[in-house]
C-alpha cells in the first residue's frame, strides 16, 4: 500500500487485461472466416434452420417465462411472507447447476415414462428430441433472469403511487396495469432481453434433452465434432454475430426508449 | 361540496413496522380542516394510511359519513390522498394525472362518482376534460396540463397532486405533510392557496403535520399525537396557549418551562412559588404545578414599567441569540433571598427592540408579563 | 381488465406455476437415486477427482476475476469515459454467446497454433485438454456476473466517503482498501459467490476446450451419453446437491454477515 | 491554531453538470469565519470541493496560506470537509471514524501534520487515542467513541464529522450545509458550539448555507452566491440591511420592496417618489430607485404616533397572516391625491401585540417606519 505505484493506471491495466480476454476470441472468431464462406454458411439451410429454430425456442421460453415470471417478480418485490426466502433461493438455483445436470433433470421430470411427460404425452406433447423439449431446457435455465431483472423494475416503483391510484378508485388490476407495469417497463425488457439471450446462448440441457431438432449451438458441436474446427468457425461466427447484433440492438432500442 | 362527510374514527388500534397507534378517539366534522400535529415518526403517516385503507386496522372501526368503512379497499371509499412527496405518476402527463381518478375507475368502486358523472351525461371524454379545465384553473395549473411531472416546482407538483385528489370529489381530503418539502416563500403561498380551496369546496380535510406554524395557520382545529396517542384536541390558540403537558409545550415551542407549586390566596389570587420567586397567575390549581410562558409575551424594558403586568422582575442579560429578524434575550433573574440562586427568562424581542434598548451582554433590564401569559398546568 | 378476476390470487397461482417447473425437476434427481448409490457414487474416484477438479478450476478463475474485474466495476462505476458503453457491452457478451460458440472462439484464441497458444506454450501452459483451458473457458463465461455485480456495489458507496477520506490525508489505494472495497464487499462477495456457481455450471464452452481432464458437468455427459439415464442420474444427484448447498451456504453467509 | 491560513481564490472558472461559477475571486483571512450564502443550485458544493482538491477547476488559482494548490490532490492540501449528509464511515466505530485522518494518511501527503506528530514521538497507538479524547471531550462526544454511525442523531453525527475533519488541524475548514438536515432546536445548540469551537481552535472557516439565519449567526463575513457568481461581501448587517440587489434583497428575507424615484432636497433630505407617496430615507442616490423595508423596522399603531419614525402613514388592515408565534400584517396604504392607488406595507409583530392594538381586518391603523429603515438601492 504505498503510494509510489499510481492507483488509475494500474486498475486500468488490469481492467484492459480483462476486457481483452473477454473482447479478442470473439473479435477472432468473427474475422476468422473470409465473408464469403460467412454468407455461404448463413445461406446453408442446416444452418439457418437451426438459427431460426434456436431464436423462436427462445422467444416462446421468454413468453412463458412473461406469463409466469412477471407475476412471482412482483409478488417478491410487494409482498413479505413465509418461505419467501426458499422462492427467492429456488429460483435462483438454474443459474448455478451445472447445465448437463439441469439436462438430466429435466429429462427425469419429462422423458416419455415421467408422470409429467405421460401426461402431455396424452396431449401430443412431448418434450424428448422435440421443440418443446428445447423450450423446456431454454426456459429451466433462463426465467431466473428475467425474475431477478423484474423484481428489481418493481421493487424501484414507489408504492406510493399504487397506494394513491387506488384511492382515486382504481382496483388492482388497473394499478397494476396502468402504473407498476408501465414504471417497471424497462427492467422488465432489459429481463426479457436477458431471458432471450440466455436461452440462445444454452449448450448443455438442450443437448441432453433435445440433440434433434437440432439448435444452432447443437449444430455447431455437431460440425466441430465431425469435421473439426475449420468446419464448425464460420458457424460459430455466424451465431456469435448474429446473437451479439440482437442483444446489443435490444439493449440500445431499450435506454433509448428510456431516454426519451 | 356537497360530499363532505364527518369522519369517525373509534378504538383504532394500529401497528405497522416500528410504529403502533393505540385507541384512537376522533371525530371530524363534516367540512372541517382538521389538523394532526406531532413530531415526526408519531405514527400520523400511518394513520391516515389506515384511513384510506391502504394499511388495515388491528382493531377498531372507521366512519366515513354515515358508512362503516373499515373493511372497504381503497377504491371504494372514497376519499383524496397527497403524499407528503406528491407521487405524481411520472409516466402520466399533468393532464393525465388529474384525470386518473375519473377515467380509471373500477366499476363497483364508485356508485357515488359514477351518479354524479352519468348525471351529466356519461364519462365522456369531454366531459373529462371539462372537468380537469375547471379544476385546473381552480388550482391556476392550466398552463402546466402538457408537461410531465419531472420538471415541475415543488409548488406545482403540490398543486397537481391535490387537483388530482379533489377531482374525484371525495368524501374526505387526506393530506401527508404535503408543505413539508417545499421552500418557505411557496410554502406560504400554497397555504393561502390551501385555505383559499377549503373555503371555495368545503371539503371534509384532514391534514398531517409536524410544523406547528403551518397548523396554526390552517387548521379550525389541532389535533396533537403523541406516541402513539392523540394527547389533546382544540383550536389553534388553546393548543398554543394551554397544552396539556411539558413535552406538547416544548413541542409547539414555549421556551419558558418552570416547575413549583401553584398556591391560591385569600382573594382568590393564583402564585406560583418558584425557588422563592413568586409569580402571578390566572390558574385556580393547587400543589405541585408546571408553568410556561411563550418568549413573546416577555416584555423588556430599561425603567420598571408601571403598567398591567403583574409579573415584573429585575436581571441581567446574559446571552442574545442572534435569529435574523429576531433576537431570543436571556434575562437572569437573581433572588436574592435564595441565597444567589436565579431564575432564566427568554423573550423574543425584534432585531429593532434590541437597537432600541441598545440590548447587551450584563446589562441590567426588567422583564414583564401579565399573570395571563403564565399558563399552569 | 374486469374486476371480477381477482388479483392476488391469478398471481400467486401463475407464480406458483413457474415455482414448481423449477423446483420439481431438481427435487426428481435429488431423491431419484436411493442414498446408498449417492453415496458410493461420491466415493467413486473418477465422480470425487472430476468434482473437485470442477470445483478448484472454477475458485482459480473466480481469482482471477477478482483481480481483473474488480478494477474493472470500479472504473466503471467511478469514471465516464468515451468507450464506456462499448466495454460495457463487451464485458456482457459471454452471458449471450452460444455455450458451444464461447468454446470454438476460446479454442481459436488460445488453441495449439493460435498466437497466444504458441506464446504460452513456450512457458508449458497449454490450453487445450489441460486444467488452464478449463479455468479458461470458466472465466470466460462467468466474470461478467462479478463484474456487474460488483459494479453495482461501488455505485452504491457514496462517492462522499470517498472525497472525505481524501482530505483526511488518505491516497486513492488506501481510500479503496479503507473505504471503497469495504462497503462494496457485501456485493462483491455476492459476484463471486455467482461468478464461482457459474463457472461450476459450464459445460459448453469446456467440453470444446477441454473434454479431458473431465470436470463434473462433462462427466456426468459422458455416462449419460455411454451407459443412459439411469448411471447418470447418482452424478446429477450429487452434483446439484453439492453446487446447491455451496451456493445457498455462502449466499445465506454473506447475508447473514450483512445483518451483523 | 497556529495552522489557520488565508485562503486565496484568484479568477476561478468551475463547471460541473449543470452548475458553473464564473470568475470567482475571495479572500478570506486566517481564522475568519466566512459563510457563503445562497439559494440551493448556485453551486457552492462545487466551490467547496474545488477547493479541496475533489473537483478540478476549469481555469484559475487557489492559495491556502502562501502556497499556491490549484494543482494538488486532496490529500496533499490540508483541508477539513464537512458534507450535508456528514459522509461518517458506516463500517467504522466513531473514534476510528475521528482518527481516520491520523491512521488513514499516506507518508507524502501530510509534512505538516506529521512533524507536528512526530515532535510528539511518531503516530504511536497512544498519541492517537490521546488526540482523540482531547479532540472527543471538545465537542463532548466521548460517551459515543464505541457506538457506530447509524445510530448516532442527526447532532451527534455532526459533531463526530467535525471532529473528524479538525484532528487533522486543517489549514482551512470547508463546511457544507452542516445544519441543514438538523432539527430546528439543534441546530441551535450546535451554531453555539460552532461559535465556541470556532473561538477555541481559532481554524478559518468557509462555511456555505442558503439559510441567512444560520449565517447571520455564525459569521464575521458573508460573501452571497447568486447564478454562479459572488455578488456581495459583507458583514451579516451590512448583507442584511443594504443587498445590493432586488433578488437578494428577497433572498435575505426583505418583504416590502418598492420601486419608485429618488430625489435630494435642498436641505440633502432624501426622498423616495413612490405612486404619488414620498417616504424619507437617508440615501443620496438621486434618480430611478428601489427600497426596502424590513417588516419588523414598520410599527403599528392605533394613533398617530408623535416620535422620531419620520414616515407615518394611515392605512387600512387587509390581510393577517399568522405565523405561530408572530404575524404578518399587510397594510394598505391608499393616496388619496392619485385617485385611489395604494401601497401595501408588511409589518411583522408579535401574537401579543396584535392581542394588545386588537388587530382585525378592515381596522384603521398606522404604520411608521424610521428614514433609517428604508434601504434605498
Amino acid at each position: 500500500m504505498t503510494t509510489k505505484r499510481s492507483f488509475t493506471p494500474i486498475f486500468w491495466f488490469l481492467a484492459l487485461l480483462l476486457v481483452i480476454f473477454v473482447s479478442y476470441p470473439i473479435v477472432l472468431t468473427l474475422t476468422g472466416s473470409p465473408l464469403r464462406v460467412l454468407g455461404d454458411t448463413l445461406l446453408d439451410s442446416e444452418v439457418l434452420g437451426s438459427i431460426l429454430f434456436t431464436f423462436s425456442s427462445s422467444l416462446i421460453a421468454t413468453v412463458i417465462g412473461l406469463a409466469t415470471g412477471i407475476p412471482l417478480a412482483y409478488i417478491l418485490a410487494r409482498h413479505d411472507f413465509p418461505g419467501k426466502s426458499l422462492i427467492e433461493g429456488l429460483i435462483d438455483l438454474p443459474i448455478v447447476i451445472p447445465h448437463s445436470a439441469a439436462g438430466i433433470a429435466l429429462l427425469l421430470a419429462l422423458g416419455r415414462n415421467s408422470i409429467l411427460g405421460r401426461g402431455f404425452g396424452l396431449l401430443g406433447i412431448r418434450f424428448v428430441s422435440s421443440a418443446p423439449g428445447v423450450v423446456a431446457a431454454m426456459l429451466f435455465v433462463s426465467v431466473p433472469f428475467l425474475v431477478d431483472t423484474a423484481r428489481e423494475g418493481f421493487e424501484a416503483v414507489d408504492s406510493h403511487l399504487e397506494n394513491v391510484a387506488r384511492t382515486l378508485g382504481s382496483s388492482q388490476w388497473r394499478v397494476f396495469w396502468k402504473v407498476s407495469f408501465p414504471l417497471a417497463r424497462r427492467s422488465i425488457l432489459s429481463g426479457l432481453i436477458l431471458m432471450w439471450s440466455r436461452g440462445i446462448s444454452e449448450f448443455g440441457a438442450v443437448v441432453i434433452l433435445t440433440y434433434h431438432p437440432m439448435i444452432a449451438p447443437v449444430l455447431l458441436y455437431e460440425r466441430f465434432q465431425s469435421y473439426g474446427l475449420d468446419y464448425a468457425l464460420p458457424v460459430a461466427g455466424i451465431v456469435i454475430l448474429i446473437s451479439m447484433l440482437i442483444f446489443l440492438v435490444l439493449r440500445a432500442l431499450n435506454s433509448v426508449r428510456e431516454g426519451s | 361540496m356537497n360530499r363532505s362527510s364527518q369522519l369517525k374514527l373509534k378504538d383504532i388500534n394500529l401497528s405497522v413496522g416500528g410504529f403502533s397507534l393505540v385507541n384512537v378517539n376522533l371525530e371530524i366534522q363534516g367540512g372541517e380542516y382538521f389538523v394532526l400535529l406531532g413530531p415526526t415518526g408519531a405514527g400520523k403517516t400511518v394513520l391516515l394510511e389506515a384511513i384510506a385503507g391502504i394499511k388495515p386496522v388491528t382493531s377498531g372501526t372507521i366512519w366515513l359519513g354515515a358508512e362503516d368503512v373499515t373493511d372497504r379497499p381503497p377504491e371504494a371509499r372514497g376519499v383524496g390522498f397527497v403524499y407528503q412527496d406528491f407521487a405524481l405518476f411520472p409516466h402520466l402527463s399533468v393532464e393525465k394525472n388529474i384525470s386518473f381518478g375519473l377515467l380509471n375507475r373500477s366499476t363497483k368502486a364508485e356508485p357515488r362518482q359514477l351518479a354524479r358523472v352519468e348525471r351529466s351525461g356519461r364519462t365522456s371524454s369531454q366531459n373529462v376534460r371539462a372537468r380537469v379545465e375547471q379544476i385546473s384553473s381552480l388550482f391556476r395549473i392550466s398552463h402546466l396540463l402538457d408537461r410531465k411531472p419531472e420538471g415541475l416546482s415543488g409548488g406545482e407538483k403540490q398543486r397537481v397532486a391535490m387537483a388530482r385528489a379533489l377531482i374525484t370529489d371525495p368524501q374526505i381530503l387526506l393530506l401527508d405533510e404535503p408543505l413539508s418539502t417545499l421552500d418557505p416563500e411557496i410554502r406560504e403561498l400554497i397555504q393561502v392557496e390551501l385555505r383559499r380551496i377549503h373555503q371555495e369546496l368545503g371539503t371534509t380535510t384532514l391534514h398531517i403535520t409536524h410544523n406547528f406554524e403551518v397548523a396554526a395557520a390552517l387548521a379550525d382545529r389541532i389535533g396533537v399525537v403523541m406516541e402513539g396517542k392523540i394527547v389533546q384536541v382544540g383550536p389553534p390558540q388553546e393548543i398554543f396557549r394551554q397544552p396539556v403537558n411539558e413535552s406538547l409545550a416544548r413541542f409547539v415551542g414555549v421556551r419558558n418551562i418552570f416547575r413549583g407549586h401553584h398556591t391560591i390566596d385569600r382573594e382568590g389570587g393564583g402564585h406560583l412559588q418558584l425557588d422563592g420567586l413568586r409569580l402571578a397567575s390566572i390558574s385556580n390549581l393547587e400543589g405541585a404545578a408546571r408553568a410556561s410562558i411563550r418568549p413573546e409575551d416577555i416584555l423588556l424594558s430599561r425603567k420598571s414599567l408601571v403598567s398591567s403586568a403583574r409579573n415584573n422582575f429585575q436581571g441581567r442579560v446574559i446571552q442574545i441569540s442572534d435569529r435574523g429578524s429576531f433576537c431570543y434575550v436571556t434575562v437572569r433573574v437573581t433572588i436574592p433571598e435564595q441565597g444567589g440562586r436565579s431564575l432564566d427568562l427568554i423573550a423574543l424581542v425584534t432585531q429593532s427592540s434590541v437597537q432600541e434598548l441598545g440590548l447587551e451582554l450584563d446589562q441590567e433590564i426588567y422583564a414583564a408579563f401579565k399573570a395571563s401569559a403564565l399558563h399552569v398546568f
